[in-house]
C-alpha cells in the first residue's frame, strides 16, 4: 500500500515539473540556450571547457546507442567500433584526400552506417544476449583491423596531426572554441535527428519492437526492417561522433576505441535513463565529469566508480531521469484543430 | 486449515485480488471456479508464496504465511501444481518426481512417496527414464500431480489440472483427486470445468474479477442458475 | 523510501559534479588570473591507475626524490618546488584532458610524462600550444619529438639503441640466425623494423633474420610464437619489448629450446624482469644507459636512496624520469627564471650529468647516450665490460 | 467461395499432432466462434491463419487468393489482425500510441518525411491520429488516451487490444478470448461492439469460453477438441450437441 | 617465410601448435565453464568473472608468499574464490531479482562490479606483473620432434577432471539436480521447496571455484600474475563458451578447445596480432548459422 502510495506522489512530482518545464519552456530553452552559447565568455579554463566537450561528444554517442537499446531494445556492446570507424574514416579522408570537416565527417558516418547494417543482417535472427554478443565481437574485430591493417590505418602507430574543421576560412580550435560550438551544433542536431524520428512512425514501431516484438511483428510492422534501420541510425550517429572526435583529439589509435569504451556508453545510456533523450545529457554529464571531480579520491576513484553502476542499478534502475511523462499526449496541432471543430459539430464521430 | 482475510494482490497496476478471503478445513475439497482472469491463480500464487500479497494475511494451520518464500511454504506442508503443468522439460521423470520431494530428507519415507505416487500413476512407473518434455500432455499432468504429491503435503493445491486433456484422461484425473482425497489430503481446486469440480468439492467460492462473488456448497452451487448461465452457457 | 533514497543521490551526485566543476573553475582562475606563486610546480603524468600503474608510481617516486634534494638547497630561484601527480591511466583521452588541467596551472614549468608514445602525443598539442615543457622519460616513438619545439624525450632514440643490441647478438654473441620477437604497439613496431633494416646491411656476413612475430601486449601465452621461431631455426631471439614480455618469452622459450641467447632493450632493464624472469633470464643480454649496478658514485647514492625509500630498484624508466626533473630544474636555474620560452631554450642547450650518464638533447629534441652492455649473472645485473 | 476458406489445415509440434485436418469457412460480415476446451488447438489455428506458424498441409484462402505460409506481416497487409489470449500490449506506451502501432501499416509516409516534416507526414500522421481516436471514443477508451496501457484494468487493456486490431484497416478480426476478466456487464458491453463491428462491414472471428457471449452473438459455431473439429453449427445446434456438450461441458456428470 | 620452413618443419610446428593450442584451450575451458555455469542458470552474461579469475591469482599468490605452502595456498585461493562469486550474488545480483529488474540491470551490474574488483586489486597488489611459482613444472616430455611442457599436461588433465567431477556434481547430486531445475523453471523449482537463491549462489560458488582452479593452473603455466589478467582472458573464454552453446558444460570444453587451437593456427600461419580476433570471427561465424552455439538448447518459446 505504501509502495502504492508513494509511486502516486511520485507522479505527482513529476507531472509538477513536467507542467513548470510546459509552462514555461520559452525562457528555460532561451536561459539554456544562453548558458550553453556563453560557456566559453564565463572565464572556463580550457580544461574545463575541454570536459565540456567531451560530455558532449558522450552525449552524441549515447543518443546513438539510445536508438538501438534505449527504444529498440537490441543491446550493444560494440558501438567502440562504430566510433572507430566514424573517427578513422574521417581521419583518413582528410589526411589522404585533404577532405574538409563536414565531407570526412559524412564519409566516416556512412561507412559506420553501412557496417552497422552489416553487422544487423546476421544479428537480426539471434535473440537478446546473444545479439550483444556479436557486437560485441565486431568492436573486437574492428580493432584488429585497425591494428593489422598497417598499410591503410597505421597500425600501432596510430594517426596523428588529424587536421581541426575550417568552417568559412576559419579554423576551428579549443583555444577559440570552434570545437565547441561545433559541438554544440552537431549534438543539437542529433537531438533534433532523435526527436523527430522517435516522434514518429518509425519511433513508434522501435517501440513497439522493444515493448513485444511479436505483437508489432502482427500489427504489420516488418521488425527486420526497422531492426536494420535502428542499427543504421545508431551507427551514423556514433560514426559522426568519432569524426568529430578525431579531429578534436588531434591523434587517434586503436586503443583508443576498447571495450571500455563501449560499456561507458551504456553504461551512460543506462544511467541517464534508457529510452529517453534528456538522461543522455546528464548521464554522459555525471559519468564523464565524475572521474575528473573525484580525481582526489586517487586509487579509488575508479572502484567509487564501479560502486556507482551497481548501487545505481540496486536502487535506480529506470536511470536518473528515466520517468514516463505524465502529461498528456502530444496530439498534432490539425488534430487539435480539427477536434476543436467537432466539438462545435457535436458528437457525431462518436461512433466508427 | 487454510485462512485467507482480506487479501489484496497487484500485478503491475492491476489490482487481481480486490481483498478476498475464504477458508478450507482439513480433509476437505474445495474448488475455485471462475472465468480467465477471475484471479483464481493469483489465488493459489499468493497463498504458495509465488506472488507478493499488498495486504491481507494467509494462515496455515495457525501459522502467518503471508508473504513467505516459496520453498518455506512448501516446508510447512502446502504444495502447488501450477497450471500448465511446468514439469522439467529436460529432465527425467524419476528425476522430475526426486525434485518433489526435495524437502524430504529421509530416505525411507521418499521410497514411500515413490511408490505411492507410481501406485496412483503406473503409466509414470513405466516412463521413469523418459524426459519429461517427451511426455504427452496428460502424461506431465500426472507428473505435476505425482510431483506436488512427492512432498506428502498437507494441503494440495492443483491449478487447472484438467487442462487440454482428453475426456477419458480427465475423468481419470478427478477420480485420482478424489481418491487422493481420501487418503487424506485436503485439495483447494482450480477448474474451468465447473461441471466436473463442483462433482468432486464439498465447498466452492465463484471468483469474478478479483472478488468472490458466490461461496457455498458445491452442490448447491451446481444447480444455481447464475453459476449455470455464467459457467456453463446453460438456461 | 527506496526513492527517496535514489533522489537524494541523484541530487548528491548533480550537486557533486557541479560543486566540483565550479570548484575547481574558481581554483584555477584564481591561480591564472594572480601572478604566479611561491612555489614552482612541476607536473608528473602518467599512469597511476590501471595497466601501467607501476610506471606512472615510478616516475612520481624518482620525481619527488629529486625535489627535496633541491628543496633541501632552498629550491630554486628561492622559491620551493613541488610535484603534482596526474593520473593519466595511460589513456590518450584522459591524457588529452589532463594536458589541458596543466597548462591552465601558471605554476607549472614543466611536465615530465607521459608514459606510452601514444599518450604523449595525444597531450603534446596542448602542451606545445600553451608553451609547456614536456619530457617523456618514455616516449620512443620516431615522430614524438617532432610534435612541437617544447617536446623532449630523454629516453634513447632507437636507431642508436637497436644497433647496440643488434651488435651485441652479432659481434659478441656471435649468432647468425636472428629471430625477433616484438610488441605490437609503436614502439615495438618501429624498433623491430629498425633492427631488421640494420640487420638487411649486414647480409653480407651472413647474418639473417630468420623469423619474426609480433605479439600482442599482455597476451602471456607466447609459445605459438616461440614454436615458429623455433622452428626457423633462430639461435639468437631479439626480444622488443618491457620486461612484461622479455620475461615470459625467456621463460616460455627456454622450455622449449634451452641453448636460445635472448638479446633485449633498455625499457626491458628492471628489477622485476629479475623477480619476473628467475634462471629463465640467466645470461639475458641488453644495452642500458642506466645501470643499478654501476661503481659510479652518484648512481650508487642514488639507487640506495631510492631502494630505501621505496623497497626496490629503480628502473631505467624511472632513473630517465629522475633525471629528466634535474634537467628541468637545472633549466629553470640557468634561465634565471620560470618564463617558460627562455627555460625550453636552456634545456634544449643543457648538458647534464646524471644517473643515466650525459644528457645533451640534439637538434630533435632527442638525447644521444653511451650505452653499458648489461647481462643477467646469478640473479643480478652485472655489467659487461 | 467463402471469404475465408480454411481447408484441411494441419500443424504438428514434435510428434503432437496439434491441430488435425481442420476445415472451416468465413463470410463476409458473419461472427463465427471457435469453441473448445482449453488446449484444444484453437489459438494454434489463430497462429496459422495470422502467419506466426506455417501450416503442414492444407491451406488457406482469403477473398480466393492462398495466404498460409506468409509473412505475418503480409498478413495483417491483407486485411487480417488479431488479438491475444494473454494480452499483448506495448505496456510502456499510451494507449493512442498503442493504437498508432496499429496504423502503421495503414501510414505510408517514409524517411524523408519524418525528418523534414513534410505536409504529408503531417496530414497523414493527423489522420491517423484522428482515426486512432475515433476508434477509441467508439470503445468507450475515450478518456484513456493519455494513459499508459500498463495501468489499464484488466478490461480496459482487452479493449485497447481490440481498437489497436482494428486500427489496422483489418477486414477479418480475431479476437482470441476477448471476455477473459471482464465481469458480466462488461461481457455485455463487448458483445454489443462486437456487434457493432459487424455492422461496420467487419468479418469477426471469436475464440471464446465465456458460453453467453459465444451463444448470443456467432453466427455459427464451429467445435474443436483435440486438434479435430468435432461439430459445426448454429448456436442452438450446437448447444444440444451431446459430443459437444461432453467435450466441452465436462462430459459425465457423476452422482452429484 | 615459409620457404625457410623445411616440409618437415611445417608438420612439426603444426603438431606442435596443436598441443599448445589444446593446453591453452582447457583453460579457456575452465574459465568459460563459469560463464556457463551462471548464463545457464540466470541467463546472464557475468562480466565480472574475468575480474573474479585474476582475483584468484593473487589470492593464491599472496597465500604462498605467507609461507602457507602451494596446496593450502591453492585451496585458500578456491575457497575465497567461490566466497566472492557468491558474495557478487548475494550483494549485488540477488536484490535486483527480487526487483524483477530488466536484464540490462544486471549485466551493468556485473561490470560495475568487474571496475570494483580489478580496481581494487591493483590497489592492494600493485599493478606490475608478478612472478607466479611454476607449481606443476617438472620438464619438457618429448614426442619425436614435439615437446609438450609437463605445466601443459598437468593443465589439460587437471581441467579434464574438473569438468567431469563438475558434471558429476551437477548430473548425480542432489544440488545438482536442484541447480538443473532452477536452470530450467525457477518458479517451479521454489514450489518444489528449492530455494533458488540458495541454488543460484552456490552456481557462483562453483563458477568461483572453477575460476580459481583456472586462475592457479593457468598462471603457474605462464608464471605472470597482474590485476588486469583477467580481461582478455576473459572475453575470449567468454566467446568460448557461447560458441560451444553457453549453458551447456561440455560445450564450454569444445568451445574453448576451438578457441584455443585456432588461435593456436592463427597466431602460426596469420601472426600472432590476429590471435586475440579468431575467437570472435569464429564466433560470429557459428552464432550466424547456429544461433545458440553449437550444442546450445533451443528456448522453447510460446505465443
Amino acid at each position: 500500500m505504501d509502495k502504492n502510495l508513494e509511486k502516486g506522489k511520485s507522479k505527482n512530482f513529476i507531472l509538477i515539473l513536467e507542467s513548470f518545464i510546459e509552462k514555461y519552456k520559452v525562457p528555460i530553452a532561451g536561459v539554456s540556450a544562453l548558458i550553453l552559447l556563453g560557456l566559453p565568455f564565463m572565464g572556463f579554463s580550457q580544461y574545463i571547457m575541454r570536459i565540456f566537450i567531451m560530455i558532449g561528444i558522450y552525449s552524441m554517442l549515447a543518443l546513438g546507442l539510445n536508438i538501438l537499446t534505449g527504444y529498440t531494445g537490441l543491446v550493444s556492446l560494440g558501438h567502440a567500433g562504430f566510433y572507430a570507424i566514424g573517427a578513422y574514416t574521417a581521419s583518413l579522408l582528410s589526411l589522404k584526400l585533404g577532405a574538409n570537416f563536414l565531407v570526412a565527417a559524412i564519409g566516416g558516418a556512412v561507412l559506420a552506417a553501412i557496417c552497422g547494417l552489416l553487422v544487423s543482417l546476421p544479428t537480426l535472427r539471434l535473440k537478446g544476449t546473444y545479439l550483444s554478443i556479436v557486437t560485441l565481437g565486431f568492436g573486437e574485430i574492428v580493432k584488429m583491423i585497425l591494428i593489422n591493417w598497417d598499410k591503410v590505418t597505421n597500425g600501432t602507430l596510430g594517426l596523428k596531426n588529424i587536421p581541426r574543421p575550417s568552417m568559412f576560412g576559419l579554423k576551428l580550435t579549443l583555444v577559440n572554441n570552434g570545437m565547441y560550438y561545433l559541438m554544440l551544433v552537431l549534438v543539437a542536431l542529433i537531438t533534433l535527428l532523435c526527436t523527430l524520428l522517435i516522434k514518429s512512425k518509425i519511433g513508434r514501431a522501435f517501440m513497439s519492437i522493444k515493448e513485444d516484438e511479436l505483437a508489432a511483428i502482427m500489427m504489420g510492422i516488418k521488425t527486420t526492417r526497422y531492426k536494420a534501420l535502428a542499427f543504421v541510425i545508431s551507427a551514423f550517429i556514433t560514426g559522426i561522433t568519432g569524426a568529430f572526435y578525431a579531429s578534436m583529439i588531434g591523434f587517434i589509435e586503436p586503443n583508443s576505441f576498447t571495450f571500455d569504451i563501449s560499456t561507458l556508453i551504456i553504461s551512460i545510456v543506462i544511467f541517464g535513463g534508457m529510452g529517453t533523450i534528456r538522461g543522455m545529457f546528464l548521464g554522459s554529464a555525471i559519468l564523464i565529469a565524475f572521474p575528473e571531480v573525484f580525481r582526489f579520491l586517487m586509487d579509488y576513484r575508479f572502484v567509487v566508480y564501479g560502486l556507482v553502476l551497481v548501487l545505481m542499478m540496486r536502487f535506480r534502475p529506470q536511470g536518473m531521469l528515466g520517468w514516463k511523462s505524465q502529461m498528456p499526449y502530444k496530439l498534432p496541432k490539425l488534430v487539435k484543430e480539427s477536434l476543436k471543430k467537432n466539438n462545435k459539430d457535436n458528437l457525431k464521430t462518436q461512433q466508427i | 486449515m487454510l485462512k485467507i482475510s482480506n487479501l489484496n494482490t497487484f500485478y503491475g497496476h492491476i489490482h487481481a485480488l480486490k481483498g478476498i478471503s475464504m477458508e478450507i478445513k482439513k480433509g476437505e475439497v474445495v474448488s475455485l471456479i471462475g472465468s480467465n482472469g477471475a484471479g483464481k491463480s493469483s489465488t493459489l500464487g499468493s497463498i504458495a508464496g509465488l506472488v507478493r500479497t499488498q495486504s491481507g494475511n494467509v494462515t496455515f494451520m495457525d501459522k502467518d504465511i503471508t508473504n513467505m518464500s516459496p520453498h518455506n511454504i512448501v516446508k510447512l506442508g502446502i504444495s502447488l501444481s501450477p497450471e500448465g503443468r511446468e514439469v522439467f522439460p529436460a529432465l527425467t521423470v524419476q528425476e522430475n518426481l526426486r525434485l518433489g520431494a526435495y524437502t524430504k530428507k529421509d530416505k525411507v519415507k521418499m521410497s514411500e512417496s515413490f511408490t505411492r505416487v507410481y501406485d496412483l500413476f503406473p503409466r509414470l512407473k513405466e516412463r521413469i527414464k523418459q524426459t519429461a518434455g517427451t511426455l504427452s500432455g496428460g502424461e506431465q499432468q500426472m507428473l505435476a500431480i505425482g510431483r506436488a504429491l512427492m512432498s506428502e503435503p498437507q494441503l494440495l493445491m492443483l491449478d487447472e489440472p484438467s487442462l487440454g486433456l482428453a475426456p477419458n484422461l480427465v475423468l481419470m484425473i478427478f477420480e485420482l483427486i478424489e481418491s487422493i482425497n481420501k487418503q487424506g489430503t485436503t485439495i483447494l481446486l482450480i477448474e474451468q470445468n465447473a461441471n466436473m469440480a463442483l462433482s468432486v468439492s464439498h465447498r466452492a467460492y465463484v471468483l469474478e474479477t478479483g472478488n468472490i462473488s458466490m461461496t457455498g456448497n458445491a452442490k448447491e452451487l451446481a444447480n444455481d442458475p447464475r453459476v449455470k448461465k455464467a459457467y456453463l452457457g446453460i438456461g | 523510501m527506496k526513492r527517496k533514497l535514489s533522489i537524494i543521490l541523484t541530487l548528491a551526485m548533480v550537486m557533486g559534479t557541479f560543486a566540483g566543476c565550479a570548484g575547481k573553475t574558481s581554483g584555477t582562475s584564481s591561480q591564472s588570473g594572480g601572478k604566479a606563486s611561491g612555489t614552482i610546480k612541476i607536473a608528473v603524468a602518467g599512469p597511476m591507475t590501471g595497466d601501467n600503474a607501476e610506471y606512472g608510481k615510478g616516475f612520481v617516486n624518482a620525481a619527488n626524490m629529486m625535489v627535496e634534494q633541491w628543496n633541501a638547497k632552498d629550491g630554486v630561484l628561492g622559491k620551493k618546488i613541488e610535484v603534482v601527480p596526474y593520473d593519466d591511466k595511460n589513456s590518450g583521452e584522459e591524457a588529452a584532458s589532463i594536458a589541458q588541467k596543466i597548462v591552465s596551472d601558471k605554476d607549472i614549468i614543466g611536465v615530465i610524462g607521459h608514459f606510452a608514445s601514444g599518450v604523449s602525443m595525444a597531450a603534446a598539442p596542448t602542451y606545445q600550444e600553451n608553451k609547456v615543457i614536456e619530457i617523456s622519460p618514455s616516449a620512443s616513438h620516431p615522430d614524438y619529438s617532432g610534435m612541437g619545439t617544447y617536446i623532449f624525450r630523454n629516453n634513447t632514440v632507437i636507431n642508436v639503441e637497436a644497433a647496440a643490441g643488434l651488435d651485441m647478438a652479432i659481434n659478441d654473441l656471435g649468432k647468425k640466425n636472428i629471430g625477433i620477437i616484438s610488441i605490437k604497439t609503436d614502439w615495438g613496431t618501429s624498433t623491430s623494423a629498425i633492427v631488421k633494416k640494420l640487420v638487411t646491411e649486414k647480409a653480407s656476413t651472413g647474418v639473417k633474420v630468420v623469423a619474426h612475430e609480433e605479439v600482442m601486449e599482455g597476451s602471456d601465452d607466447y609459445s605459438p610464437a616461440i614454436t615458429k621461431l623455433n622452428a626457423a631455426g633462430a639461435d639468437v631471439v631479439i626480444c622488443v619489448g618491457m620486461y612484461n614480455l622479455v620475461a615470459p618469452v625467456s621463460k616460455q622459450y627456454k622450455q622449449v629450446n634451452p641453448n636460445i641467447a635472448v638479446v633485449g632493450f633498455s625499457n626491458a632493464y628492471s628489477q622485476q624482469l629479475l623477480d619476473l624472469g628467475g634462471k629463465a633470464v640467466e645470461g639475458l643480454r641488453f644495452p642500458v644507459i642506466f645501470f643499478s649496478g654501476s661503481e659510479n658514485p652518484k648512481v650508487k647514492t642514488y639507487v640506495d636512496e631510492y631502494k630505501k625509500r621505496f623497497g626496490s630498484t629503480p628502473s631505467a624508466l624511472t632513473s630517465q624520469a629522475y633525471d629528466s626533473v634535474g634537467i628541468l630544474l637545472e633549466a629553470i636555474k640557468t634561465a634565471g627564471t620560470t618564463d617558460r620560452a627562455k627555460v625550453r631554450d636552456a634545456v634544449a642547450a643543457i648538458k647534464y650529468d646524471g644517473v643515466t650518464g650525459n644528457t645533451v638533447f640534439n637538434e630533435k629534441r632527442d638525447v644521444q647516450k653511451s650505452f653499458v652492455k648489461v647481462t643477467v649473472k646469478d640473479g643480478k645485473f652485472v655489467e659487461i665490460k | 467461395m467463402a471469404y475465408l476458406k480454411v481447408n484441411s489445415i494441419t500443424k504438428q509440434f514434435g510428434g503432437l499432432v496439434a491441430v488435425d485436418k481442420v476445415s472451416f469457412e468465413v463470410e463476409k460480415d458473419e461472427i463465427v466462434s471457435i469453441i473448445g476446451p482449453n488446449g484444444a488447438g484453437k489459438t494454434t489455428i489463430f497462429n496459422m491463419l495470422t502467419g506466426v506458424y506455417g501450416i503442414d498441409s492444407g491451406e488457406i484462402t482469403f477473398d480466393g487468393t492462398p495466404i498460409h505460409n506468409t509473412m505475418p506481416q503480409n498478413i495483417v497487409d491483407i486485411g487480417i489482425s488479431r488479438t491475444f489470449q494473454n494480452i499483448r500490449l506495448f505496456p510502456n506506451m499510451r494507449v493512442i500510441e498503442n493504437v498508432l502501432v496499429g496504423t502503421h501499416i495503414r501510414t505510408k509516409y517514409g524517411f524523408i518525411d519524418t525528418l523534414f516534416r513534410t505536409p504529408r507526414y503531417k496530414r497523414e500522421e493527423a489522420q491517423k491520429t484522428l482515426r486512432a481516436i475515433e476508434i477509441l471514443n467508439s470503445i468507450g477508451l475515450g478518456n484513456r488516451i493519455n494513459d499508459y496501457a500498463q495501468n489499464l484494468p484488466y478490461g480496459e487493456q482487452r479493449k485497447v487490444e481490440i481498437a489497436r486490431a482494428i486500427a489496422t484497416d483489418a477486414k477479418i478480426i480475431l479476437l482470441d478470448e476477448p471476455a477473459a476478466g471482464m465481469n458480466p456487464q462488461e461481457s455485455e458491453e463487448l458483445l454489443r461492439f462486437i456487434r457493432e463491428l459487424r455492422d461496420k462491414g467487419y468479418t469477426i472471428i471469436l475464440i471464446e469460453h465465456d458460453m453467453n457471449v459465444v451463444m448470443n452473438i456467432s453466427d455459427r459455431i464451429y467445435v474443436i477438441d483435440h486438434g479435430k473439429k468435432i461439430a459445426e453449427g448454429l448456436p442452438a445446434d450446437i448447444a444440444g450437441n451431446q459430443q459437444v456438450i461432453e467435450a466441452y461441458l465436462g462430459g459425465v456428470k457423476k452422482d452429484a | 617465410m615459409s620457404g625457410i620452413l623445411t616440409r618437415n618443419c611445417v608438420a612439426t610446428v603444426i603438431i606442435q601448435q596443436l598441443f599448445n593450442g589444446l593446453a591453452l584451450g582447457m583453460a579457456y575451458a575452465l574459465i568459460a565453464v563459469g560463464y556457463s555455469l551462471v548464463f545457464g542458470i540466470l541467463r546472464l552474461i557475468n562480466f565480472s568473472h574475468g575480474a573474479v579469475y585474476a582475483f584468484s591469482a593473487h589470492i593464491a599468490l599472496l597465500f604462498v608468499g605467507l609461507n602457507f605452502g602451494i596446496i593450502p595456498a591453492i585451496i585458500l585461493s578456491i575457497v575465497l574464490t567461490g566466497i566472492l562469486g557468491v558474495l557478487i550474488d548475494k550483494t549485488a545480483l540477488e536484490p535486483l531479482r527480487m526487483n524483477n529488474s530488466i536484464p540490462m540491470a544486471s549485466l551493468i551490474t556485473t561490470i560495475g562490479m568487474s571496475n570494483i574488483i580489478q580496481n581494487l586489486l591493483m590497489i592492494f597488489f600493485n599493478t606490475e606483473r608478478k612472478s607466479f611459482p611454476a607449481f606443476f613444472d617438472f620438464g619438457m616430455i618429448k614426442f619425436g620432434s614435439v615437446q609438450v611442457n609437463s605445466t601443459q599436461v598437468v593443465m589439460f588433465v587437471v581441467s579434464l577432471i574438473l569438468l567431469v567431477f563438475l558434471t558429476l556434481i551437477i548430473n548425480k547430486t542432489k544440488l545438482g539436480l536442484a541447480m538443473r531445475a532452477t536452470e530450467q523453471n525457477s518458479k517451479a523449482a521454489s514450489l518444489m521447496g528449492i530455494n533458488t537463491n540458495f541454488v543460484i549462489s552456490a552456481t557462483f560458488f562453483l563458477g568461483g571455484a572453477s575460476a580459481a582452479i583456472a586462475g592457479v593452473l593457468i598462471s603457474g603455466y605462464y608464471q605472470i600474475v597482474y590485476p588486469g589478467m583477467g580481461f582478455m582472458v576473459g572475453l575470449k573464454a567468454f566467446a568460448a563458451a557461447v560458441l560451444g552453446g553457453i549453458g551447456v558444460l561440455y560445450g564450454s570444453v569444445v568451445g574453448g578447445l576451438v578457441v584455443g587451437v585456432s588461435e593456436s593456427y592463427a597466431a602460426t600461419f596469420m601472426g600472432s596480432s590476429y590471435r586475440d580476433s579468431v575467437a570472435f570471427i569464429i564466433l560470429i561465424l557459428v552464432l550466424i548459422i547456429r544461433p545458440t552455439g553449437l550444442f546450445g538448447k533451443k528456448d522453447i518459446k510460446k505465443v
